[in-house]
């Protein structure tokens, strides 16, 4: 099963797929597109990915945390393609019998994902430009944005 | 000699102006073998990190991971996801 | 404007209410009701609350939380009156620019909810019977359930 | 003579019989005088705990808060809430 999504991502769904009876706290974490109105705007993200790596590795860090929390359920959507700003680029849920484990398991998929997941941005500027993103570092600018947001 | 099958992603994939390449090289050989072909074969990945980020089937390895023959390499640059 | 609702939480609106371009991690955390299988079933719980109190001790909760995370934006929701099973009977949203933030704001409203809000439930056991909570101690059977959960 | 109202919530509104009274005192007085004078009124109130949580106008106090003319005084179980 696929973690990697093209269309928006349905927080209710995450919600319910980790929900049951027998877990009380559920922790979601979003991340969204951030607008940079310092660099002129940015209108969305790019996102673009080794999709098979990714999707493995996503299956590894689940597996990873769900021997760490044996009792949590947790899922993950990661968008692929053009994100625009507000709108999530990834999803976690993490359920569990106690809200400590549901806030722990939930921050370890983020922090792994941060550390571990190939996947890129291009920022959109307003201006047309676009920009792949390196968190650690500078963006550096490459051109036109390809391909053209949508209308 | 074997052959291992190379991608580049993202802005790696605009520098080396493909993909996916095919490095051949005979083993016992590594990650850092398989980088050094690449250099010589398209001249545009000279612009990658002397060091880049490495995969090796579908997981994160360091360079010095050995390779086999029909092993897919992934050159990756500074991940972005979340 | 009151915090407390006895209509289900919707979590997009609680996300919604927190979001903006300049905030790009969102936490959310969920208590929903559990079932105790080993006490023979719970349907649902009742809640109940010193409202007036509940109200200005979130409002104290969210402005502490505003202060130290000035960057953040909070919203919380809790129910009053009937809650069924796997119904959420809390939900927090922390948004800020950064996720640890987010995080961090979010489990400090759920800590100080935990220990301070005048709220009291009723678990409604599936033998007609309901029982006061004390999430520090041994619940006592106080009689058959009031009101009966609707069919 | 000054007067407090006293609200009960929950399991003591039980015990108590009623969900809210309203206690007479001379001031000075703290919360735990509305206490004492709230067990004498209402016997069922006897079976709360010697020390019980107590809110005075919407806010959590102390037993040896002092409380005035008009004030409402809330006695409070063990916190359920979230």
């Amino acid at each position: 099963m696929t973690h990697l999504t093209r269309v928006p991502i349905s927080i209710d769904d995450l919600i319910r797929a980790v929900g049951g009876p027998e877990r009380g706290g559920t922790c979601v974490f979003l991340g969204t597109v951030r607008d940079a109105p310092a660099d002129g705007g940015v209108t969305g993200i790019e996102y673009s990915g080794y999709d098979t790596m990714a999707d493995a590795e996503l299956d590894r860090i689940l597996a990873e945390a769900g021997k760490r929390w044996p009792e949590s359920r947790i899922a993950v959507r990661h968008r692929l393609g053009l994100v625009e700003t507000e709108e999530a680029s990834i999803a976690i849920a993490a359920a569990a019998p106690h809200r400590t484990d549901a806030f722990d398991a939930c921050r370890y998929v983020i922090e792994a994902v941060k550390q571990r997941l190939p996947i890129w941005k291009k920022e959109l500027r307003a201006d047309g430009s676009a920009l792949w993103v390196d968190p650690h570092g500078r963006p550096a600018v490459v051109g036109p944005p390809s391909p053209p947001p949508p209308v | 000699m074997s052959t291992v099958r190379v991608r580049f992603f993202a802005s790696y994939a605009e520098l080396a102006g493909c993909e996916t390449t095919a490095v051949e090289l005979s083993l016992p050989a590594t990650v850092r073998d398989v980088v050094r072909r690449v250099r010589e074969q398209l001249p545009g990945t000279r612009a990658l990190p002397e060091r880049p980020l490495a995969a090796v089937n579908l997981r994160h390895v360091k360079l010095d991971a050995p390779v086999g023959d029909g092993d897919e390499v992934a050159l990756l640059p500074p991940l972005a996801g979340g």
